[in-house]
């Protein structure tokens, strides 16, 4: 047994990490959200109500054929059919870095849909899927997955994931639920380590009553609590990418939800009013947080799975 | 212990309601959130009606112009008005409840006849220039600087976190005069015109997507010496004495309409089929025991208020926690009983979620909040 | 409307507290518990696999008496009829002041008794009542209301609440549910007064690391924490003794239970090991509190009151 | 990311699961927790089968005596002697976990070949005289006097939190040798045979009615200065040095015990009817996935500490917060499926709520772990 990434796994997220970084840092996070958003930050009296202004394309194609030729979507398939070979490990750390930066787009349907439908694997197709009640990117994808008739768009929560409703779709569960759970927690693993990052970055630069507000004891342990999260569902998410096992999965997407949800709000906290405003990135990370809670069922599945599996298996 | 109303309590509210309902079908349509001067026009015009029907300034004293009620006929006010549907204060926020009471308080004779009046009637805005980038919680470490030249104080820096900065009339203002003083002296509070020169106005959006808040640059802005409310250098008082108008009533408005969204939320479940789930269900349940006590708490803190004359202590701070807390706690719940509509801006509740995530910051953040409750009240050696 | 205590409130506040502090400080309740403890603190090792030991007398019958005389039972009596002709509030007072000291004994039954019982208003009888699936005090009551067929004795968590299971008894409830229910939150209103005082007097005067421990802002929170809980729990508590609405008491004892029972471990947590000795009194608060919490059923029902009242009437 | 088990792993702990098979049934009966001597001798009686079969000192380096095992080894055996139901470590804790890899680590070669060999083989028995009634979060604010006279350091104060005192051979014994020092300096690390004149053991009665610790009073107690582990005034660093030896293990055996009692616990609850329940239900579901995760936090800080070579690092504040709190849940959530009999003490589940308060204060409490966790791991400034 030896848990820790191999090296091949840390080259891996680094080249992951410096893709993104490079091609979807901070400048081209805010440029998608002015896109967004319509008219950019100028256009905000109007987003206040929920309507999308400009022509609604807010995917940077160019990019998503990049991750494509980075194998971002072939990462899984065996390297004689174009792909890398890789396990569902190596995706957890591709999606955690996606998760990071905040990359929008239906990466877990296309990720899974590659090798199934063209132009997938390459980036050339974006792809999405009906997940329960709702439709990540229906009106950008090229290929939808599953039954979307009647879908109705919502003003989405968060900018860059806009999200269509299902009439009566209920929360069935798709046949890959276990994949978009378990991709979905990477994201949120991400996402978690990120806003706890950032908290503890703007607690060691802030001052307020004459020093950095760090060295507070109440901020210390906010932001301590937060890497306790971020660490316990780091070991649960990677676990489950190991296993695959039902119930690793739905410990790690419950851990990973709790993590990034409840770390971007104690983020928005240590930052004060700093965090609330739209320049902030803190908020985007709790609505992209807040959206990916409903993937895959949610988290009342996933807590009905673990209880089933207290008394039904072997420990 | 006593929770029923005097007769003049009762009558008080039978009257206030009469003529709430007689007169709110008659205002006119609500202006969009995104047309300030048509809110300002509507905030102003629904103060006039105030005025007209002698409920304005309510909860001043007497001879600033106000009816010189009790905390409990306000506690009424509030309660009655928010029920009916009322406008809410809006524009006239910082007019009515913190820049007059303090000029109320602490201003001269002159200022008082010249401020005072156009607030209760309705016809001049005041917004807040108090906050600063990096003078937030730590509000005594301001900066904006203001000296003496002639007739005149000239300040220059920059507010933040302003309301309607660009439709107010008046910025209550805290400056720096004595730059080598300790922090929390040296400060002092000035009426700003805001169509001096020197004045820009950004509006500020919060993550909410909404421009409720505005940026405020000044650029040696000329502001008359006979806008300065008390002396010099004393402004840090000044502003804290504006405290004791407040009565345990801040909130009042705001349990009301909780409650009411608790049911809503509650009806909502039933219909949509979340109330099956127990657990669910039972949170709701909690959150009813939350507001029921949080409105007996503000009955508490009113009944202190008026006993004791006004100064409402740091009893605020208890109840802003416990508040604060139990607002996040309910449009969570809310978005729980939504389900998938909780990712949909168009949902009243889902940007109320958001907003709500501001009250452990603004106002003093919870944990300075537990800081004052520690020490103020449990005796808590100052902490560090 | 004035929701401060009445002059003469406050007087009967004053009066029961005295009442205590002289008749049951903390010489009274070491004393109480070693006789509940069979051989005191040397019986140490026989108490902690259950077994009582004495002969179980641990009730102190002339106290009880004086509570009596001083009208603790007969306060809502009218006056005519031997009472002191008090309400609710008076009486939501006087529990407070004894969850405070701790005071041990079926308090609560024989109040409710009082006029119905013979002996009860006076304190010459001890009466005790069937509760759910528990009665308390069955073994040193001298009336026994409701059926305790099959009563079988648990080894009681708290030492000073001698407890016997009821078989197949669910939770029914009893008559007069609402009044437990409302003297039980009175009680544990005044216990969670109780360990926010000793919580911040431990804080005060405790040193480590060089200063008082309520220097530390982590501390200072936990007190802070738990006063807002005590006075969000006054409210609800004195109001529900006005209002007497079934609503308004399930509010006050879910609030109260939970001020008193998070009070307890607060208040533990402030005192680090020194609140972990059978000396210290604070596991005395943490046992009573959460013994308290079973009565007339528990936080489930009354959440589920709760949750109906919203539904169901106007607000 | 390997959770697989090399072949050479799988054979140790086939091997050991036969031998704990084999050995476990002709195990005598266990001794009433009040029979001091008698625990001594059952636990003692233990490690010499422990001994015997070459599982003795397993983690220990071999030139101490120890096998040399892997931190994965160590894992596998507490995992595997844990769900055997083997004997817990008992009145060995202090010496095979701590006395014991001091005296391996800073320990001339005489005091090894004297103090480790009666460890490893079940003859000697160590307590710990670290924490003191003002010294418990501050440690190093210790009193504990001692001074040199001829070949003795004479030994006067009092320790508190001493597990086995009344039947051990020897104490690791903090002590201050240097009054004026700053507070870590002038601490020196002591074995002091514990029938030495002037020592009274005093039971301490914990919140769980049970006598598991002792206070320990110390009147001019000798102890000879060749009982002096490092240098005089170093003691401290002579402390911390053992930690190393830890490798992320502490807590297997727990998480495999706390893993079982919630499947116990959900049992207990589909037999009574709670199950039907989903609020108490899906939270029994939420400690599952804790546990689950415990369990991988773990093998990865198992991991960490075989691959960097044994120091586990800060790493463990992190896991000690995670689970300190699953626990202290645990056996909330236990509490009620048992309904009344929560309030049972002959319920092994109310005992182990009671005993889980301590985890949260026990050993650092939750408030300075998270203190380590902010200033260590994420570099902020010194918390005041």
């Amino acid at each position: 047994m030896d848990f820790r990434l191999t090296d091949d796994q840390r080259a891996l997220r680094r080249g992951v990490r410096a893709l993104l970084e490079g091609r979807f840092g901070r400048e081209a996070l805010r440029a998608a959200l002015d896109r967004a958003d319509g008219e950019g930050a100028a256009g905000g009296r109007e987003r206040a109500d929920g309507r999308l202004r400009g022509d609604g394309r807010v995917l940077d194609r160019g990019l998503w054929r990049e991750l494509g030729a980075a194998g971002f979507f072939a990462l899984r398939l065996p390297e004689g059919g174009g792909g890398a070979g890789q396990g569902l490990p190596e995706a957890v750390l591709a999606f955690e870095e996606a998760g990071r930066v905040l990359l929008p787009g239906p990466l877990i349907a296309t990720h899974l849909a590659a090798g199934a439908v063209a132009g997938a694997a390459t980036g050339e197709a974006v792809v999405t899927s009906a997940d329960g009640g709702l439709v990540e990117w229906l009106d950008e994808a090229d290929v939808v997955l599953g039954d979307v008739t009647g879908a109705e768009p919502l003003a989405p929560l968060d900018p860059l994931t806009p999200v269509h409703r299902l009439p009566g779709a209920g929360a069935a569960r798709t046949p890959d639920g276990l994949l978009v759970s378990l991709l979905s927690a990477a994201e949120q693993l991400g996402s978690a380590a990120r806003t706890c990052e950032i908290a503890a970055q703007h607690a060691r630069t802030r001052e307020q009553f004459g020093r950095p507000v760090g060295a507070f004891q109440a901020v210390q342990h906010l932001c301590a609590d937060m890497l306790v999260r971020v660490e316990t569902a780091r070991a649960a998410v990677y676990a489950a990418s190991v296993t695959a096992d039902p119930a690793d999965v739905a410990a790690a997407r419950l851990l990973a939800d709790e993590a990034a949800v409840r770390g971007a709000r104690d983020c928005l906290q240590v930052h004060g009013g700093m965090g609330f405003t739209w320049e902030s990135d803190v908020h985007l990370h709790l609505k992209r947080a807040w959206t990916r809670t409903h993937r895959a069922g949610g988290a009342t599945r996933s807590e009905e799975e673990l209880a089933e599996d207290l008394v039904s298996g072997a420990v | 212990m006593d929770l029923t109303y005097t007769p003049e309590e009762e009558e008080f509210r039978a009257r206030l309601r009469t003529w709430l309902a007689g007169v709110l079908p008659t205002l006119p349509p609500k202006p969009s959130p995104h047309d300030w001067p048509a809110r300002r026009a509507y905030d102003l015009g629904w103060q006039r009606m105030l005025y007209d029907a002698g409920y304005a300034g309510l909860h001043w004293p007497v001879d600033a112009g106000g009816r010189g009620a009790t905390p409990t006929q306000h506690l009424i006010y509030l309660e009655e008005t928010e029920k009916a549907g009322a406008p809410y204060v809006g524009a006239n926020f910082v007019g009515l409840l913190h820049a007059g009471p303090t000029v109320a308080s602490e201003g001269s004779a002159e200022q008082r006849a010249r401020w005072l009046p156009p607030v209760l009637r309705g016809e001049e805005v005041w917004c807040q220039g108090f906050s600063e980038p990096d003078a937030g919680s730590d509000l005594a470490a301001l900066r904006t600087r203001a000296w003496r030249d002639g007739d005149d104080y000239v300040v220059s820096g920059s507010k933040i976190w302003t309301s309607h900065a660009e439709v107010a009339d008046w910025c209550e203002l805290l400056v720096r005069t004595a730059p080598g003083a300790r922090k929390h002296r040296g400060i002092t509070w000035l009426a700003m015109p805001m169509d001096a020169p020197g004045i820009t106005v950004r509006p500020l959006r919060t993550l909410a997507g909404s421009t409720e808040f505005a940026e405020v640059f000044l650029d040696e802005v000329r502001v008359p010496a006979a806008n300065r409310v008390g002396a010099e250098n004393d402004g840090w008082r000044v502003t804290m004495v504006t405290l004791s108008y407040e009565r345990g009533t801040a909130f009042v408005g705001e349990v009301v309409a909780c409650r009411r969204v608790l049911s809503e939320v509650a009806r909502e479940a039933r219909k949509n089929g979340r109330w099956d789930d127990a657990a669910l269900r039972r949170r709701l349940g909690g959150l009813n025991a939350e507001f029921r006590a949080l409105w007996r708490l503000t009955q508490w803190n009113v009944s202190e208020a008026q006993g004791t004359g006004g100064v409402p202590g740091v009893g605020g701070s208890v109840f802003k926690l416990a508040y604060s807390h139990a607002r996040q706690e309910l449009f969570d719940a809310a978005a729980e009983v939504l389900g998938p509509d909780a990712l949909d801006l168009g949902r009243e509740w889902t940007l109320d979620r958001l907003s709500s995530l501001s009250y452990t910051i603004a106002a003093g953040t919870s944990q300075i909040q537990r800081n004052i409750v520690a020490e103020r009240i449990l005796g808590l050696p100052r902490g560090r």
